[in-house]
This record gives structure tokens, C-alpha cells and sequence, in this order.
């Protein structure tokens, strides 16, 4: 049976996950499918999800890491919600991710890992493939994936053997899938020449297993039907994939760029944070410094310290990094510095889930430090969108002189889509007057509009002065412990937070002007909202969408924006903390939508209540 | 950039009234400080102090430079920021003894290690004074303070062996008052390419009054401290005639033409010497002040800088579309 | 004239203000003065004042220190407004109060400072002393305190001479006033005993110049009143005069031994939170454990092990301090161990302004953590409520298996009122069981009324299991990292923190039931609105009030009680905080009176908004 | 309370399943502590392990003892507490190089000079385990590694020179797979009474493989590794003909029988001897293994618990009526 009698079918969308041992390559496959769909012309929208630990032992539910994607013929937002197609390398991904399968989904299984004793440790009564009932229910691709493997590298002489060759298997499943679903394989080619270019063998080899996947698919009879997923249509450009993180270490490099300063980096590693590390130590030709310091404290000291100096001063972290953080942004309050904190959010309390995703770090950005103590929040809403939420950070940052939060999370991070690649020259240059002229110079006099005091670099003659965590005398930035000065210092601070609003555009509806449910969102929940909106008014649900970029200050129009509908539902991956500002702030009796699993919402978590609601 | 002009002490002064208590050492630091800058040809608008939090730590508001008083412990880190991302500055980091042993302590070790160009002195009098008088980590064991009314139970650290522990590349120790020796040791800390720690003695007639005075006392102070010179015998006492010597990996204290001692049997001082500093830093009887320790070690933030430099040298200077771009990219007509 | 020929007004309350440098002894002036005056049976309240340096110069307004008493016949509830009587040792004393003071008020000036340099530093154009219209102004009395101090000594040989003598001249001002208001002198006599008993010499010179100022008000001209306050009609029982920072250790002390644990503080010194550690330390023989740490974190990390061992935990701090400890505290909330954090507040951001109040780390109790990670937050009201405050906040973090924010701020722990003695035996014990029981074990196992885990003791055989920061599995307490058990962990843990509700007696008014203005206040606020309103009642307002003691869970009947009245108004020493959480939690439109100069509310500052609004 | 009973590995084994990788160093030395326990005497109940975190810091849920895996660096602080209010636990506190000596540094020198009654293991793989691969304070300079793609800048602490600095009273080096000696240092660092600092040298073979290959290589260990015995002479080698001998103050390697070197110019290892423990903390190779330096000192929790009996000698046992009563009251009819 070859190709040409194959049934081909057509798709609008197709979710697929691949699932195994933490040591089987999961993300690497998953990655390199993502870009063959890329390159093949659909949207996507990923979710990789991986345990805590380096690698659990093999073979057990607690080591299963995982990757799903959604590949699509129109523009979607999500990874999706049941995958159609799972992937699993051994029985344990297969018992884990059973639960999400629906009946008649497709099931390619390494049939190799399938003996009775792995199943039965993962809790399966017998092999599920000798199971009749399951064999009925799903449609069933048994592989002997090992031995197909090892067939295709026959001969080779290859360092490591047989341990070697079985890690490659997860090249022999991308192989399979990719003919499945009409994939191109040279970029995945490129990929692995890149990967392997100095160890010509593995990579032979490896080309070799992925090849012999394709082929598989092609010529085995069990395979009867393969699958085409048009190309979406998308706004003619130049695209890539982008992940969350990588999109925010791009942002902040564009923006000291287009501030004409050194970018310097404060961190210390943590998940989900940790990449954005690595991606900036390595463009250190971009006048990038990062410094991996010793803990979060020192960290943000080194950030703060750079930002005295004169350059942007970025600290990137998760929650429990940002709480140790905190009394040093105070200072960078009072001392009034320009400064980006990063929190890439995971799951708490405590060390929580700290390869899962959350949003409940919020209220600690705007509401967590003592004192009065007011700092802006930007929330990005997807993975590209990190880039323009770091440049726009940068810019609120230098333009009036405070620490701002930016906030993503674990689902943004390690999540990726295809990113329209922007045109850099148009990218508008970020302002920074260092002031210079020690005429008539206060260290705490104030720019009108802003309210932001000036910035000096030590270095410049005849503006010498000092600053420092005490209260500061307005205008002069003396020590001050006078009454009146405080209480007028406190409310400056806060005004010039406010006044943030009038660099915040006019918040856009997705949907009616008015009437109705108005599903307010913020941050990743951004592509589930809008997908569930999406069909919710096709079902001809009277239902709206809007989507905060701005935590603090809330935009200046909002209250009137949200009194226009009828209704305001809030999904949030916490308890409520939006809501929370929102009622207090409007008292509006804004209802909420809480998932607090460590896991995105789906489509249908949110088309769900607003079926309910609207 | 002006031409250089000739400072003066009064130069880096500032308008703030001094607000320590009357008689407090941090006066005589500050005036030494004062004294000391002009003659190191750093135009005053290069140099910067940052400070914790302390009575030490207002130290800043007192200097006409740059200054930074930041928060209770973090000053090396803020310092380090501003070094590696201006290298060109003169960066001094100003703490006491709770700021940079209690709270920074790990950020102390952590500076030290890694070595950049900076220059911090710690003020240890031995107590707490902001916070009006607990006991602190370099207070003697049994010490009775506000929080320790039967005495101290925490043995102290060491400062000297502490810092040379983490890997300190200059390591020194002064007196407030002692004027030319402080100076001599501000300036060789200034002197030294790499991260300089001083411990300088500090009077708080506060709290803890008198806790040097056998180092400054003029009548005691010949016979109690040992003026460490690289190159030179450890010879000490009104008469020249104590002297430490080296015995089987310990030192002892002698007395020249006691027992048969005599000059060529006392130690001579060696700053490179690592243990022998070590070994100094112990010795609580006589009280070494000097250079205790001293080594040329890479400096942190030229070899932070040098690789954007080398970075740039191999792959161009950054350019932003190429970075946007990445390695992969389709294109939808 | 004597005695017999002067003039003696009756007065119902005064108004006592003790100012000079920081080293004149003023504020253990004010503090004999206060003991003074609760001997003679008035109800006190008093307000310390000074600056955050140890001895700013002398003679400078940074150096002036401050102590305001008020003592009177009937309840009072704060440190008064406007002072009567301010007594000033120097120009600069002067210079910084004169604009509290009324006309016609009295001022007892040290003359021997008032040399015309001295008042030309802090500002004077010449000596007021010379200044006719200052003199018709005020009630002056200008005292050569200096050489009437040296007069009463002269003939003894004093160690220190002429400096040691000068600094006993607070106490000739305290003999003055003592006279000028009929106070015994027995009470100081015998605290300059207590504390100069190991130095005689310097003991009698005290004492000689106490009783030569008390001498010198009955014997010179200048003084042709005196004014006595008759004692306040208070409930029969035995008194002392109390702080809150002493009453907080009490509390503590008194709760640990209720609860028949060893109380375990952990603490890094932090104005004005560090007289807790001080005062604790000092009774190792209650079984009392001071640990002072390397810093903030070591602080409360070592009482969350004395809490894992099985004793209770304590850690005090001040907003700076309790910004590093979050972290921690998260880990406590994840590992659910009683711990109690205090937090003796003060004024911020960052440095801000130690020695001053503030009420502005109320948010950062509650919501000021990473994750969704809930606290419980009780607030004093007055320094004796602090032994109450303090005895409630381990109770429920030994009943609940909960950290517990207990909440200060500077002017309550420095404040003084005086206290009825409580009669320790009738103080309910703190029920605490061990978990000793193996069979059916499970860490997280919960009671069904608190939702409690259990508290095991290390040590106890049968029972060994581990816990930590991950996300704990319901029951077992094993790491989980399932989605559905980590939303049902954040929803238990936040259901327990809502049950404490259960522990909290209905909210009480005083004033009308229903209808006209309600003052919600919280904290330290109480003494100046409790005043306030029952002043606007008397002039014939309807206005009410209800103060706040649990800050998180709110009361249950809270909802009920502010929609019964037609407005609510919520004074608060910050920007609105607690405003904020009624806003979101009932909807309700509530008004916000703030007040963030680093001082109390006056009684008048709080009248002023009644009746506006009543 | 029961009879002891001779507890067996078994005893101390949990159900958890172990989650590290294949082949990392934590399982030698997991089962190495499950095998000295049942000879330590102390029934499991009286066991607390307590960790940061990090792979390393996994360790106390694979212990059927007490166990409390805490925040990342502060495990000290915990133990601390526990260990002052709960002085007959026996406490084992696990940490790595990471959470150690980088975000717990200053935690790990204040209990070393506090000197409670406890055992600190740090795990050193000299890389950030369980985040994925970053460099860490003992990471040599110019490691490349995810955050240092051009290799790292960090001067690396040496951690016997750093833990000696801040006055530790028990400091020893071994080895993940040593069974023996592991087992033996462990058992020392239990009897010891004070702070146990005891490094344990540990592969990652996921992130940083090999590190201590010439360590644990059978082929080249005996010339590279150096058994510290107190009383012995530092001799090693396949031969034992190789050994360490002290001139002027510095370690130099001699062989036995060149130069005219015999066995009486090889130093003797002295645990009490605080300088040359430091020199040989310096020493890279040989690699010394073992106990580096040993001395009593007062114990933490017997001091603080002491002044608790003192005081309750002194005044009687605190009476809560007395307490609230204070100095001075007065009584209203
Ligand atoms: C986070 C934080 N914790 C505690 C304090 C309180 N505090 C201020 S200075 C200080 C110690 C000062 O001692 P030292 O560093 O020796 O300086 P000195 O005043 O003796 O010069 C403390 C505990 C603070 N300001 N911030
Ligand atoms: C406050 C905080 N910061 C950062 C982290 C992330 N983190 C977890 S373990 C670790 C370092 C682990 O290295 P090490 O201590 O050497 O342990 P190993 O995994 O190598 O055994 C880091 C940075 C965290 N969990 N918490
Ligand atoms: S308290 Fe001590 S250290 Fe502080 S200013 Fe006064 S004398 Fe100096
Ligand atoms: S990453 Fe390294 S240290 Fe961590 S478990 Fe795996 S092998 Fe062990
Ligand atoms: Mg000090
Ligand atoms: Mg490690």
C-alpha cells in the first residue's frame, strides 16, 4: 500500500501530545513538531509540561513529561483542550493522559515499553493492548518503536550503543507523525545538523531514525488515513516561533537598544524564570551584562545598582524569589530609579509547583511590600506579546523613574506561537535625558507631566548628591522626617503611579459596545477567553472580551468600559485577585472564574461559563 | 571632561550637619576620608559611596560625591551592580559591623570572591548603635547588651580570618583615630585592583565605650599593636623589643634577648602570604593592624567586560533585526 | 509666697509636651512624669517622639526629642491634641513645637539655653525670651534650669563634674511640673533608686535636684498657679502603666504558658520593634528562648523550627524586616505550622521613617505573598490590648495549625496607658494536643471543625513523616503535583483561614444600632476615634463606632453591621487599605480619612470628618 | 519509652520512590546515611533531617526518620531553632553547593561560629542540579554552563578555607561513592559535639559528569587523593611514597626518597592545628579527604539553654502574676 492509497483527510485543527519518560525527549520532539507546523503554514499554540524533578525515575507517572500542541488552518489561541492525538512512549504517559482522550481519539503507543510489569506498576490491570475494550474505544497505533529504531541504525557503529540508539526513538515517533500529518521534515533536519553538527555519527543516526519514522507511516498498513491541515490564513509577513521567555529576553534587549544604554541582567536561577538568564548571557554582543549573583536580593541589588549607574537594570525571577525581592524594590521606590522585576509566575504557595503555571502573584506585585509603596504591573498575554511588554516596561520605567513589575507565567514561558517578526527600525526609540546641567539641579524636583525626577549618572560634574531609603525632602531629595513632607511625599508617589494612565490606550472590546457578558481577562488566560468568546458568539451568545495589559494603574477608562455591559466575569488561574481590585475600585459585582491547577484554562473551561452567564 | 584641579579636604564636605553622637569614631573615619581623597586624583564627581544601613552607613550623606544609602546589609550588591556596569567609577562601599557580618554577610563573602575593583571598609564597634545597642557579630562572648542580659552566648566572628576564608585579595585593618595609619591604609586599599576589605576599629561612646581603648590609649597602645610591614620583622612594645615568632605552625609572643631570642628569629611580614595572614588574623594579643594579606587576582568586571568585548570582537556588535529574526523563519505571501 | 497663697486651678485633662535634645533625658522625663500620674489616679495617655539618629547634634531641630503626656479625671483614649503645657530645654525644643501650640498655653523654657546663637541656629531672628509679642502670646515661664540644677548640688563631689550635672537638669523640670501639677514625687524617687542604687553619689544629686525643681515652683514668684487634675473614676482594681511593646512580651509569655510550651522568639533587631526582644530576653526564667539572628529570614526560619519541635514560634519585625520574612512565612502556610509574626509597624516605603507610625503594612500582611498563600491578621488597638492581641494570635495559630500575623505600630509600642492587672489565673489555658497516636496517621489528615492538621512533636515513636514547601497531597501530605489536589489545597487552605471566623465574637458598636456614621477603624486608631466620636455624640451627632481586631478572616457579621448605617467611614494612618478590602469584599462605598505624616490621628483631625459627614 | 532495638538500613528506608536521576551521587550517599544510622545508636523518632532545596535537598523524604525539606538556603536557620528548643533531637541538616554557599551562605557561617550541636552535609556537584545546569560558587572559573556560555567569571569559594574562616569547629571532605569513608566521616561528624561541616564531593551526570572522576577513578585515585588521618603522616600515592611537607609556611608534594626526602620531613596530620587545616584546605592536588580540623567549643544550645537554668536558679521559676504585676502599680478602690 503506498501513499497515493492512502486515505487523506482534511482538518481544520488537530491537538496532539506527546507524552513519555522524562529522559525520552519529549520537549525536543514536541519543539521540533511545533516548527515543522510553523513551517508548514498553521497557527499554533503550545503547553509543554514537565515534572519538577531532572528525571524522576523512569517508568513511573511521577517522571512523565509532556508536550501538546494545536496546529490549525485559522488563527487559534491555545494549545487546545483534549488532545485528538496522544503520543505515549511508555505506560505510564499513557495512564496519566488517559483521563484527557475522549473515545475515538487516536493512540500511537510504543508497544516495546508495553510489557505486563510496566503496566501494572503504573496501575493498569492487565496491557491495556490486550485489552479488547480499549482497543475499541480509541484508535490504536501499536509501534514497536525500539526495535524499529534500532533497525534503522543497523550497521552503524555508534558511541554509547544500544542505550544510545533507544533515546533515539523519539526521532523514529516524530518521523511517524510527521507523515501522518503532512509535515515537512527539512526544518527538523536543519534542527538536529545544528544540534549534532560536531558529532557526525549521532547526527546520521538520528537522521536516520526520523526518516525511517516517515517511512513507516507511509508503508505500514496500519496506517490507512493520514491527515492535511491547510495553512491558516495569516497576515502576509516574516514569521517565526517564539517562546514566552525568549520573547522577553528579546524585548528587554530591543529596549535597551532603542534606549541607547547597557541592558544589565540581576539574577538568580529559578524556574520558570531561569531561561531568560540563559538566553541573555548569550548576547552579550548586545552590550547585554548578566550577573548571576548569589541570591534574589543580590540580584536586584546589582539591578539597582546598574540603574544608578545609568543603564537598564533588569531582575528576573519567579515568586518566591520576588518575595525576597521586595524590600530592595521599596527602596527603588523611594529612591525613585528606573528598574524591571520579571516574575515568570509558577504555582504557590511556598515552593508550590514549581514547573506549573499560575497567576496568584498579582496582588504581591502591586499590594505586597510595606509601606505605601506603589509600583506599576504590566501583564503579557501571550508568548509574543512578552516582547512588546518588556519594551513597553522599559519605556514606563525610564520615563518616570520607578521600578515596574512585568509579569508572565509558567504557561507564557515555556509556551510558544508563531510571531510575526516586527521591522526593528520601526520599533520607536525609548527617550532618556540624563540631566547634566547643575544649574537650578534638585535631585528630587519633578517633570510636570510625569512627576519623575531627574536622572543623573554619577560621573557628571557639579551634580553630585546622595540618595538613599529614608524619607526624602520633595524637591531636594534631603533626609526628611517633617510630617507635611511625608504625607505630600506619599501622595506624589502615588500620583506619579497614576499618572501612568495617560500613556495606557483606550481598552479595546472584542465583541458589542455594550450589553451583555464581558469576559475581562489578564495575562496568558488571554488566548482561552478569546477562543471561548469567539465561539460563544458564534452560538450567538451576546458576549465580549477585554484584556488588561495594565494591573497598575488600571486604565483610566475602564470603569466606564465595564459599567456598560451587564455582566463582568473574571477568569483567573487564582482566587480572585483581579476581581478583587476590580470590585474594590468600581464596586462592581465582577464574578469570577478560578482555576487554580497549575494548568492553563481550556476553551471549554471558560466556554462553559459564559453558556452559564450569557 | 575639565583638567584636573588640585581638592581639598573642604572640597568633599557637605552641607548636612554630621548627626553622630558627640565623640563617635565615625567622625575621625569621615575626616580621614575627607583628607585622604584629594590626594588620590579622583575628580570628585567619579567617586561614589554607598552604604547600608548603620550609624556607620550615613556616611554618604557626609561626603560631596555620588552616594547611595541603601538598605540594611546590601550595599556590596548594589555596589557591584554599579561596578560592572561602570567600570570607570571609583566605588567605595561604607558598613558596620551588624550591616556587613550580621544581615551581609553572604554578600560580603560573595564580593570578596569575586573581586571587583572596589574598596570596603567596615566600622566595627563591635555593637549595634542604630538600633541603640545589641550585641553584634564581632562582640566578645559574654558581652551583656540590650538583648543579651546575662551575656552573649554567640562566639564572634573573625573578620580578618573570615574574609580571607571567602578568598579576599586585600586585607587590612585600621584604627578611627589613627590618623596617618588610616590613611596610609585607605589609600593603599584604593591602591589595590581588586575588591580591598578594611576593618577599621571604631570608638561608639554609646554603647560601647572604651572597647578599643587599649589599642588607641597612649600609654598602652605600643605595647598592644603590631604594625604589620610587608618586608619587615614583627617587632613591637614601647622598646621595639617584643616580637612574634613562628613555632611549629603557631605563633608565639617573645621578647627579644629573652631566652635566646633575637631579631633574625621573628617573623618577617609577607603579604602574599596566605596562612601567615591567617595565622596574624588570630592573634588577639598584640593586635596586628596593617596589611594583613594582599594578592593580584583577576578583577571582576574586566572579565565580565572583557567577554562583551571578546563577544563583539567574534560575532560584530549586536544587531537587533538578526536577533528578532533567529535561526528560523517562514514567510506567508 | 507659699504654697498657701497660690492660686490652685482645677482641671478635668492636660496636656504635657517634654522637649529637648536627644540628650536631655526627655523621654525618661515623660516616663517618670506618666508613672507620676498614674499614681495620682488620672487616666494617661501619652505619644514619645524622637528622631531615628542615636544623638543628632545638639541644638538642632534633627536632635529635638519629644514626649507628650496627657493625664486626666476621666477616660481618655489618647495622648491629647494641642498640648497645654510644653516644656522646652532649648531653643530648638521651641522652634520645632511652638506651631502646636495655642495661645495662651503655657511654656516652661529652660532660659539658660536661650542665647541668642542658640536661637539664631534653629531659625529664631532674635531670642524669644526678648520678644515682647511672644511673651503677651504664651504663659512664660523662663527657669534657669543650668545653674539652679548646678545650685542644688553644689558642695558635692560629683564623678564627671560639670557635664554629669548639666545632663540631671531634666529632672529640676520634673520637680517643677510635679509641683505646678500636685504630682507625688514618691514613685520617681523610687525609680532613680532602682536605677541608680549601685552609684549613690549621682543618686542623691538627683534626687537633690528633683526635690530643688519641686522646691522652686513652691517657693519662686514667677509661679502664682498650680493645677491639680483629680483622679479619673475607674473601675476598682489594681493598675500599672503599660506599654505596648511590653505588653505584647507579656502577652506572649503569658500565652506560651498557657498553652504550657516553651515560648521561642527568633528575632533580628529592627526599630520599633526591638524593645520586644529586649524585654523578652529578659525572662529566660518563663521559659523564654531569645535567639537573635544574623537576619530577618534566620529569625523567623528558627521559630518556624521551634514551631516544627513542637513550642511556639514567634518572630517580631518591622515592615522592612517582615518584607524579607515572607518567603518563610509562605513556607509555614504550605507546612502549616503555628507561628506568630509580629509586626510593630512604622513609616514607609523602604527606610522610610523608623522611629514614626504608620498603619501601612496591613496589605502586605494580608495579600503580600506569593501564591495564594493566606494569613490570618489581628490588629491591637491600644498598648494593654497588645497582652490581649498577642494571647489571641497563638491561640488561633495552635488551634488552626496557621502562621498569624499579630499587628503594632510605633505609637502603640511606644505609647503608655494604664493597665487593671488581669488576674493571670482566670486566663483560659491554650488547649494543645500532640499527635501521638500512629494508627491512622495522616499529616495532613484535618479536623473537621478547624480544618487543623495535626501537631506532632519530632521525638514522638510511630509517627516520623516528612513535610515541605511542595504542593502537599490531601490527607497523606506526600508531594503532589495533581492538578486536582492542588486546587483543593488552595481552596482548604484558604477555607481554614475563613473558619477562624468561628473564633470571632459578634462586632460591637458603640453608639447607635443603626443609621447616620459609622467609624470603622482598626489598630491604634481606636483611642483618637473612640474620642472623637463620643465627642460628636455629645455635641449631638449620630455617629458610631466599631473597631476591628481581626483584620483577616473579617468578622462574619461585619457585611450586616456596615450596611445598617448610611455611611461608613474609615480612618486609617496610610492611603486605604482597610478601606479597600470592605470596598471588595461588601461592595460597599466606604470613605477613607488618611492621615500619613508619620503621627496619630488627633481627636480633632477625626471630629473635623464627622462632621462633615454626620 | 520502648527499648532500643537494633534498627537495620531497612529501618530508615521511606516508601517514596527515589526521584533522582540514574546514576546520581545522592544514592551512594543516601544509602551510605541508611547504613550508619542503625549504628549510631538513636532511635529513628530522635532523627530530624532537614533540607534546602535542590536535588540534594530531596534527601530527607527518602529517610523514614523526621524530615522537613524547607525553603532554598535557610535550612540552618530551621535547624537552629529546632535544634536550641529541641536540644535531644539529633539533626542532620542537607544541603548543596548552591543552596549552601550561594543563596545560604551567610546562614551556613553563622551556625558554623554559633556552633550548635548539629551535622551539615553540603552536597557539592559544583552546579545548579535541580534548576538545569547554572554554574555555582564551587563551579570552576571559566565553567561553561547555561548561564555562562562563554564560562564563568565567579572566583569559586573553597569551601573547607571559607567554613574554617567563619570558625566552624568540625570540618571534613569525602566522597559520594566511598562507601567506607563516607560512613566513617559521617560517624564522626555525629560524635562530634558542636557544628559538623562535612562536604561530600558528588557527581551530576546529568549536568556536570565526571567533575570528581580522578577522585573516584580507581586507576588514578590513590595518586590523587590524600587520607587525612590525625597522628598520620600525609603520605599517598599508589606507593605511598608521596607526601606533603611544610616550608615556610606553604605544603609542598615531595616523594619519599628524592631530593633525600623521608618519611620524617612528611607533615602529620593534626586535627587540632586551625592554620595548617587551612593550608590544606588550599591544596588541589593532592585532593586531602577526611577530617581537615576538629577542636571543642562551648555548644550553642547548651549555652543558651543554660542561661534558662541559671536564670530560673536565680529568680525562681517566672510566676505570670508576678510578670504582669511589675515594678509599680497602684490600686483604685
Ligand atoms: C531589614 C532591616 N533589618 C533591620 C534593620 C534595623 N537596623 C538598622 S541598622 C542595624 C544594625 C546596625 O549595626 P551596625 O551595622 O554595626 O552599624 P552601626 O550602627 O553600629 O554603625 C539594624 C539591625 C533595618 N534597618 N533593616
Ligand atoms: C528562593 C528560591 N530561589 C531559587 C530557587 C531555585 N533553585 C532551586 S534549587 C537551586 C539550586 C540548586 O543547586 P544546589 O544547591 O547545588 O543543589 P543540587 O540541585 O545541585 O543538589 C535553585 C537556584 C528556589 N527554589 N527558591
Ligand atoms: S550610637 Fe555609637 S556608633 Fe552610633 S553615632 Fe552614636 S556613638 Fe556613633
Ligand atoms: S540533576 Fe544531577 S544532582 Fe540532580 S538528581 Fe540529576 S544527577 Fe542528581
Ligand atoms: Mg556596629
Ligand atoms: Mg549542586
Amino acid at each position: 500500500m503506498d501513499q497515493a492509497t492512502k486515505v487523506v483527510e482534511k482538518r481544520e485543527a488537530v491537538v496532539i501530545r506527546f507524552a513519555g519518560d522524562s529522559g525520552d525527549g519529549m520537549q525536543l520532539t514536541g519543539t521540533q513538531f511545533t516548527q515543522e507546523s510553523v513551517m508548514a503554514g498553521n497557527d499554533i499554540g503550545t503547553l509543554p509540561d514537565f515534572p519538577a524533578e531532572i528525571r524522576a525515575p523512569t517508568g513511573t507517572l511521577a517522571g512523565v513529561s509532556g508536550f501538546q500542541l494545536q496546529f490549525a488552518s485559522y488563527d487559534i489561541y491555545t494549545p487546545g483542550d483534549a488532545p485528538d492525538v496522544l503520543v505515549a512512549m511508555n505506560p505510564a504517559a499513557l495512564k496519566l493522559n488517559l483521563p484527557d482522550m475522549v473515545a475515538g481519539s487516536i493512540l500511537i503507543l510504543n508497544s516495546t515499553a508495553f510489557v505486563q510489569k510496566a503496566c501494572e506498576k503504573v496501575g493498569f490491570a492487565s496491557n491495556p493492548l490486550e485489552d479488547e475494550a480499549f482497543r475499541h474505544k480509541y484508535r490504536i497505533y501499536a509501534v514497536d518503536m525500539n526495535k524499529l529504531t534500532a533497525g534503522a541504525v543497523e550497521g552503524m557503529d555508534i558511541t554509547g550503543g544500544a542505550r544510545t540508539i533507544d533515546r533515539m526513538k523519539n526521532m523514529f515517533a516524530l518521523g511517524l507523525v510527521s507523515w501522518m500529518f503532512h509535515r515537512p521534515l527539512d526544518v527538523t533536519v536543519e534542527g538536529l545538523k545544528r544540534k549534532f553538527g560536531s558529532k557526525p555519527e549521532i547526527l546520521e543516526a538520528n537522521l536516520r531514525v526520523l526518516k525511517a519514522g516517515f517511512h513507516y507511516g507511509e508503508t505500514a498498513e496500519i496506517f490507512t488515513h493520514s491527515y492535511e491541515v491547510p495553512a491558516a490564513k495569516i497576515p502576509a509577513g516574516t514569521y517565526r516561533s517564539i517562546t514566552g521567555n525568549a520573547a522577553t529576553a528579546y524585548g528587554f534587549i530591543t529596549a535597551a537598544r532603542k534606549a541607547g544604554l547597557k541592558l544589565f541582567l540581576g539574577s538568580y536561577p529559578i524556574t520558570p524564570a531561569s531561561d531568560i538568564l540563559h538566553e541573555l548571557s548569550q548576547y552579550k554582543n548586545y552590550d547585554v551584562l548578566t550577573f548571576q549573583a548569589e541570591d534574589e536580593i543580590a540580584a536586584v541589588g546589582a539591578a539597582i545598582g546598574a540603574a544608578f549607574g545609568g543603564h537598564i537594570g533588569l531582575t528576573t525571577s519567579s515568586g518566591p524569589g520576588v518575595a525576597l525581592k521586595q524590600e530592595a524594590i521599596s527602596l527603588a521606590v523611594m529612591a525613585e530609579l528606573p528598574l524591571v522585576i520579571a516574575n515568570i509566575q509558577r504555582g504557590g504557595p511556598s515552593t508550590g509547583l514549581p514547573t506549573k503555571t499560575e497567576q496568584a502573584d498579582l496582588l504581591q506585585a502591586i499590594l505586597g511590600r510595606h509601606g505605601e509603596s506603589p509600583v506599576p504591573v504590566i501583564a503579557a498575554s501571550t508568548p509574543a506579546d512578552c516582547f512588546d511588554a518588556a519594551i513597553e516596561a522599559v519605556r514606563i520605567a525610564v520615563k518616570y523613574m520607578t521600578p515596574v513589575f512585568f509579569l508572565s507565567d509558567g504557561y507564557l514561558a515555556n509556551g510558544a506561537e508563531p510571531w510575526q517578526i516586527p521591522d526593528v527600525a520601526a520599533i520607536p526609540e525609548i527617550p532618556v535625558t540624563f540631566r547634566t546641567e547643575p544649574e537650578g539641579f534638585q535631585p528630587y524636583g519633578r517633570d510636570e507631566q510625569t512627576l519623575a525626577r531627574p536622572w543623573v549618572r554619577p560621573g557628571t560634574p557639579g551634580l553630585e548628591h546622595r540618595i538613599g531609603g529614608l524619607e526624602k525632602e520633595y524637591g531636594s531629595g534631603m533626609v526628611s522626617y517633617s510630617p507635611e513632607n511625608h504625607e505630600r511625599m506619599v501622595h506624589t508617589r502615588a500620583a506619579k503611579i497614576r499618572a501612568i494612565r495617560q500613556d495606557i490606550p483606550p481598552t479595546e472590546v472584542f465583541g458589542d459596545e455594550r450589553g451583555g457578558l464581558l469576559v475581562l481577562g489578564w495575562g496568558s488566560t488571554y488566548g482561552a477567553i478569546r477562543s471561548a468568546v469567539r465561539e460563544g458568539r458564534a452560538k450567538g451568545k451576546k458576549v465580549s472580551h477585554a484584556h488588561l495589559r495594565w494591573m497598575n494603574p488600571l486604565p483610566a477608562d475602564l470603569e466606564t468600559v465595564l459599567k456598560r455591559y451587564d455582566t463582568v466575569l473574571i477568569p483567573e488561574m487564582n482566587l480572585g485577585q483581579l476581581r478583587m481590585l476590580v470590585r474594590a475600585e468600581y464596586l462592581i459585582p465582577a464574578v469570577g472564574l478560578n482555576k487554580v491547577k497549575g494548568r492553563p484554562f481550556t476553551k471549554s473551561d471558560i466556554l462553559e461559563k459564559i453558556e452559564e452567564l450569557a | 571632561m575639565t583638567a584636573p584641579v588640585a581638592l581639598t579636604k573642604k572640597d568633599f564636605e557637605t552641607a548636612n550637619d554630621v548627626r553622630w553622637c558627640p565623640g563617635c569614631g565615625d567622625y575621625a573615619i569621615l575626616a580621614n576620608m575627607q583628607r585622604t581623597l584629594p590626594d588620590l586624583g579622583i575628580p570628585r564627581e567619579q567617586t561614589v559611596f554607598i552604604s547600608g544601613i548603620g550609624c556607620s552607613s550615613r556616611f554618604p550623606y557626609y561626603m560631596n560625591t555620588y552616594g547611595f544609602h541603601t538598605i540594611h546589609g546590601r550595599a556590596p550588591t548594589i555596589a557591584t551592580g554599579l561596578k560592572l556596569s561602570r567600570p570607570e567609577l571609583s566605588v567605595w562601599i561604607i558598613t558596620g559591623d551588624g550591616d556587613a557580618l550580621s544581615i551581609g554577610g553572604n554578600h560580603l563573602i560573595h564580593l570578596l570572591r569575586r573581586n571587583p575593583n572596589v574598596q570596603l571598609l567596615l566600622f566595627n564597634n563591635r555593637i549595634y548603635g542604630l538600633t541603640k545597642g545589641q550585641f553584634s557579630p564581632t562582640s566578645e562572648i559574654g558581652k551583656k547588651t540590650k538583648s543579651s542580659p546575662m551575656g552573649t552566648v554567640d562566639a564572634p566572628f573573625n573578620p580578618i580570618q573570615l574574609t580571607l576564608g571567602a578568598g579576599a585579595s586585600f586585607v587590612a585593618r585600621s584604627v578611627d583615630i589613627e590618623a596617618k595609619h588610616l590613611q596610609d591604609m585607605l589609600k593603599r586599599a584604593h591602591g589595590h585592583r581588586g575588591a580591598s576589605f578594611v576593618e577599621i576599629l571604631q570608638n561608639c561612646p554609646i554603647f560601647n565605650d572604651g572597647a578599643f581603648d587599649a589599642v588607641t590609649d597612649k600609654a598602652t597602645k605600643a605595647d598592644i599593636v603590631l604594625q604589620l610591614e610587608h618586608g619587615k620583622p614583627m617587632l613591637y612594645g614601647k622598646e621595639r623589643n617584643k616580637g612574634i615568632r613562628l613555632v611549629n605552625g603557631t605563633l608565639d609572643v617573645v621578647t627579644l634577648g629573652e631566652n635566646g631570642v633575637t631579631e633574625t628569629d621573628i617573623l618577617v611580614h609577607d603579604e602574599a602570604n596566605l596562612s601567615q595572614a591567617f595565622l596574624l588574623g588570630g592573634l588577639h594579643l598584640p593586635v596586628p593592624v596593617g596589611v594583613f594579606y594582599r594578592v593580584e587576582r583577576p578583577v571582576y568586571e574586566d572579565l565580565l567586560n572583557g567577554q562583551v568585548a571578546e563577544a563583539k570582537e567574534k560575532k560584530g556588535d549586536g544587531d537587533l533585526q538578526q536577533l528578532v529574526n533567529g535561526a528560523s523563519t517562514w514567510t506567508v505571501p
